[in-house]
């Protein structure tokens, strides 16, 4: 089974196998024997060929977290079925939230066209007033989000039309 | 008249400046209480709080800014006094009112000096009578519709600030004509949403200035003091995240001048209680009055680090009616303090707030750190209120083992499942310039390129193992190959 | 000679003290190694360290004690230098040279220093000679024939004490002339087993003492300083549990000479580090030296905190070469500390020490508060070692303020699963005398009816509803009552 | 099912029955609601009649250690059965180890007769020897340890012989 794991926001394959006495891990060029006991308290102690620490380890769902050295690492991992899936989308394009927060008013309405740099939405997260603007020319397809709405990090509150028909 | 001790505190805040407060009032042997909206889950405040009254509102911010409710359930719970922090009510005059006539004291100054000090035009004025030096600027309720042409002739770059601002919030840099009047409509929106108050005004912006404080504290005898100075240059979004104390920049002579610029200002305004008188310091040596802060600041504990005061005590000292009880010589300074402030945020991403649940905490400790924390493990941080979830203090003989000591802080300080900015504040202690105390409030723009570097990901191989093995169903995939393949395993390699 | 920098530092000790000494050997970049024996598990410290070696021996404190151990481990892990804590081998001249030969530096005075304080009579003649007061005395190696003989001559009530001992251990008071054999037959056989050497001296014991050491540092090049002093008098069983400075008992005078003293003696020395000299305080202003520990002591912490100086830093820094840098006018203190020492013992049994496992852990933070800690959730607690798990540090302005932060830290400290002293702690910081700074070594003992009265279970409906309702057994058994008794529940009541 | 509850070394009995929506305690006189309502990270709310409180918990077998209003409660839950069999035994008595530790010396045999307050054996533990003398004449039926020996508290250490023949 292979997995893909965004370390700090870079990707890298890796797959696991048993082999006697060991698990191995196959990442890119290179293979380790890989080893990791729970101490107890969210601490483990991790093996990788010849290096050996102690680290702080919290999961949830396929988040990972690492506390090593003194650095607090970010994994994502990632089924490759689901990089696949998201790279057949496509065609119409949207605009994200870039942080959670509230939605403080909407200024455009479905079949409404833009300009690029028009103001779209604008937001307020911890107290930031943010405005959202489109990303370039273009038709309103679908607005998902209503002010006094809270949305989480990267929704799609405006949907484009696809790009074919909107620079018609 | 003679003291009067404060039996029950309300604590009309909350995070990591709700504990700290908490913590001096619980050592006096201080009843004590926090305010808290149903929509808040966990915080380290209502643990240490005797009770916790719920407050009402449309949002959390809302209840917190409302002082009617406030009053209701500081009276219904028999406060005696009510201490506010700083952000929120802390500066408005219509608390301590409201306060004062349901017979609860106010820990803050008089109405009439958070009024003075809270209008940032009127306290400019009453600066500059007074022989102090404030920057050039331009007044929007001078002559409204003569106000965009008035703030072009200060003298581009300006800066636009609310009235009735602090804290950085609705601040804009304009270096180009063309964009005023948009930001200065921005500017006048937040005002409204955050102060209730949209008036503006303009003030000559200086160019890599550094932002200095000093802290004061008056007492209702008429005595006032200050505590020294408070660095506070390094900042983000007009928002401070690393403050230290003494300034690298002041010489003695320098620091003397401002340090008493900052007392004579407190004692013109006949000050009682703690607050922050904030100057720009050019590089020139040249300082400006900015505004004063009539509250406790995010900052006090570097000043608590190294005169051994505790500010909080001071103030409900003061606002028990005791007298100071010593002079300007008793305050004096020892070592180097440095503060950090750890937030929710993501520097990669231009510092956007980050949420999330606190799965693991482990925080600093040893000789020389304190953490003032308004977290726990557990803990879900949302997106309700401003994302500073604990500071690290540090203190150290010099500068050099202070900063030293930060950067062991930041190492030991784990905190999983949401992103902050540990490892970005590590970067900027270890920039040169820092090194050098040699920065301005523009410090981290301009090296934002050195800065936002991402850690070269050192132990990969450590990491992808943990990543890896911590995931159950790539443990058991790799688990429940058939046992032929499994036996050939060993000599297949 | 320039100095030399410390590179690699191996901590050959445990518990807080080897977490509190990597805290600073992290902080200024050293690369550092702690030593296990394979019966330990768990320990803050190997989780501070970058390594950790393993020391064998047919008991861990055999091998804590075991010179030629430590300096093979020392040698084969690269150490350039070894810092040996407190007790162990920390004041063991055969380890300094050990380590000496194979070129690793021994962060402590020369061996011959060591040797020096270590033979409490040779220590004593020293003194004497050099016009410090000491109390009267016999010497068994004088003329062991006559011992006993002229032990009854000093005056009883006379306190048996090992010639290579220190820390309390081995020491006897006798009242009554018909036990003192069997005391010094006890006293010889626990010295032959702590410190190899079962010779002994008696001391007129000094009824009612303050017991009050002064904190001196000298350096390579001829400097000698001191840092003020510290009370330590409340104590059971000889071992201190509560320390603070300044001393309630001095008077600014009293406090000139006795730290002048105190730095006289380690000048004429020729002292190079840190050190102690200990003073035995009468109630009339007289003092005497009591002897010189060689070492950092348990309670060096409140000394940090009045003034600022990291003295496991300074230590290093001594070692490396440098000169101190500062004069004496240099060092000022700031307010008042107090360090209480948790240990795993119950109070209520005569402190026999207990045993068990940490199953959870919240230890004080906050302003003023400092926690040096050896342990951390999770860990199992066994008597292999001494019952010391963490010492809780607080700073006030003054000695009001630090008591009440002791206080509340001492209520923010849970620790359960091991039965420790807290409690014990508050009760002697509540006790009126303790308050009044009035008190002598013999404070606990006289004040035990008082100090062992059991807190009076107030919340009891609490405590066993807690205790029913996280029985699962229990709870089942009321759960699984048949269903038609359930439904009647509510009627039959 | 009924309980005993040793709270700091004092004895309570304690029923716990269920009532539709809640649980209830029966303790001697008294008899109240109660509730336990994990927080997560060993803090619990827990409820007694009206009042109402936050407290660490940790528990380990039938021993419970509680935080509560900045104090450390020992609680010991015994099954009263278990009381009932202990005051069963007797006749024979025994030196039992004061605290954990480490045996040094043992001074006595097997049948030998020995008088109050004679030495028995020596211990230490945390530094710290202690002698464990005879709490009264009698003769040793059986010694349960060796120099050496690691003990924990109240081990039995040494064994009387029945006190009708020790005293003949």
């Amino acid at each position: 089974m292979k997995k893909i794991l965004a370390i700090d926001g870079e990707q890298y394959a890796c797959t696991l196998t048993r082999t006697p006495g060991s698990l191995r891990l196959q990442a890119g060029e290179r293979s380790f024997d890989c080893a990791l006991d729970a101490l107890g308290d969210g601490r483990y102690r991790v093996r990788a060929g010849d290096a050996r620490r102690e680290a702080l380890i919290a999961q949830h769902g396929d988040q990972v977290w690492i506390h090593l050295d003194g650095r607090t690492h970010t994994i994502q991992r990632i089924n490759p079925l689901d990089l696949l899936a998201a790279s057949g989308r496509g065609g119409a394009d949207s605009a994200l939230s870039p942080m959670p927060g509230t939605i403080l008013t909407v200024q455009v309405k479905v079949g409404e066209t833009v300009k690029s740099g028009q103001v779209l939405l604008t937001m307020e997260s911890m107290k930031l007033e943010v405005t959202i603007t489109a990303p370039h020319d273009g038709e309103i397809a679908e607005v998902l989000c209503a002010p006094g709405q809270s949305v989480p990090v990267k929704a799609t509150l405006v949907r484009f039309a696809a790009k074919a028909e909107a620079t018609s | 008249m003679s003291p009067q001790p404060i039996r029950r505190l309300l604590v009309a805040n909350r995070g990591e400046i709700a504990a700290r407060i908490l913590r001096t009032a619980r050592a006096r042997g201080i009843s004590t209480a926090i305010v808290r909206h149903p929509d808040e889950e966990g915080g380290l405040a209502p643990r240490l709080a005797d009770a916790c009254l719920t407050i009402n509102g449309a949002t959390p911010v809302a209840a917190y800014l409302d002082v009617a409710e406030i009053v209701r359930v500081a009276r219904e719970w028999g406060a005696d006094a009510v201490h506010p922090g700083y952000g929120f009510l802390s500066e408005n005059a219509r608390l301590a009112r409201g306060l004062a006539e349901a017979g609860i004291r106010f820990v803050g100054p008089t109405p009439e000096v958070i009024e003075l000090m809270g209008d940032k035009i009127r306290a400019r004025n009453f600066v500059v009578e007074r022989g102090f030096p404030v920057a050039p600027s331009a007044v929007e309720a001078d002559d409204p519709a003569t106000f965009a042409r008035r703030a072009l002739a200060v003298g581009l770059p300006i800066l636009i600030k609310p009235a009735a601002g602090g804290g950085g919030k609705g601040m804009r840099i304009v270096r180009d004509a063309a964009v005023l009047e948009t930001e200065l409509a921005t500017a006048r929106r937040e005002g409204e949403r955050y102060f209730g108050d949209g008036r503006l005004f303009v003030e000559r912006y200086v160019e890599r200035p550094r932002h200095i404080e000093v802290q004061v504290l008056g007492d209702s005898h008429g005595n006032v003091v200050h505590f020294g100075e408070r660095e506070c240059s390094v900042q983000r979004r007009f928002q401070k995240i690393i403050e230290e104390t003494p300034s690298p920049a002041l010489t003695p002579q320098k620091r003397a001048d401002i340090c008493e610029a900052a007392a004579g200002i407190a004692r013109a305004a006949g000050y009682v209680g703690a607050g922050t008188v904030e100057f720009i310091y050019g590089a020139g040596g040249e300082f400006y009055f900015l505004e004063m802060n009539t509250r406790l600041q995010v900052e006090h504990p570097v000043t608590e680090m190294v005169t051994g005061f505790d500010l909080v005590a001071e103030q409900l000292r003061v606002c028990e009616g005791e007298a100071l009880g010593y002079a300007q010589s008793a305050i004096t300074t020892q070592g180097h303090s440095i503060e950090l402030r750890i937030c929710a945020e993501d520097p990669a991403q231009g510092f956007v707030p980050a949420t999330g649940t606190i799965h693991l905490l482990r925080e600093a400790s040893g000789p020389g750190v304190r953490v003032d924390s308004g977290v726990h493990q557990g803990q879900r941080v949302g997106s309700d209120f401003d994302p500073l979830l604990s500071k690290l203090i540090v203190h150290g003989r010099d500068r050099r083992e202070a900063i030293a000591r930060a950067r062991q802080a930041l190492r030991d300080t784990a905190l999983l499942g949401v992103t902050t900015n540990t490892a970005y504040l590590d970067r900027v202690l270890a920039h040169p310039l820092f090194a050098a105390g040699d920065y301005s409030t523009a410090f981290l723009d301009e090296q934002s390129a050195v800065l936002s570097g991402k850690d070269e990901v050192q132990p990969l191989d450590l990491l992808m193992a943990a990543a890896a093995l911590s995931d159950r169903q790539l443990v058991d995939a790799a688990s429940s190959v058939p046992a032929i393949y499994a036996a050939m395993g060993g000599w297949r390699n």
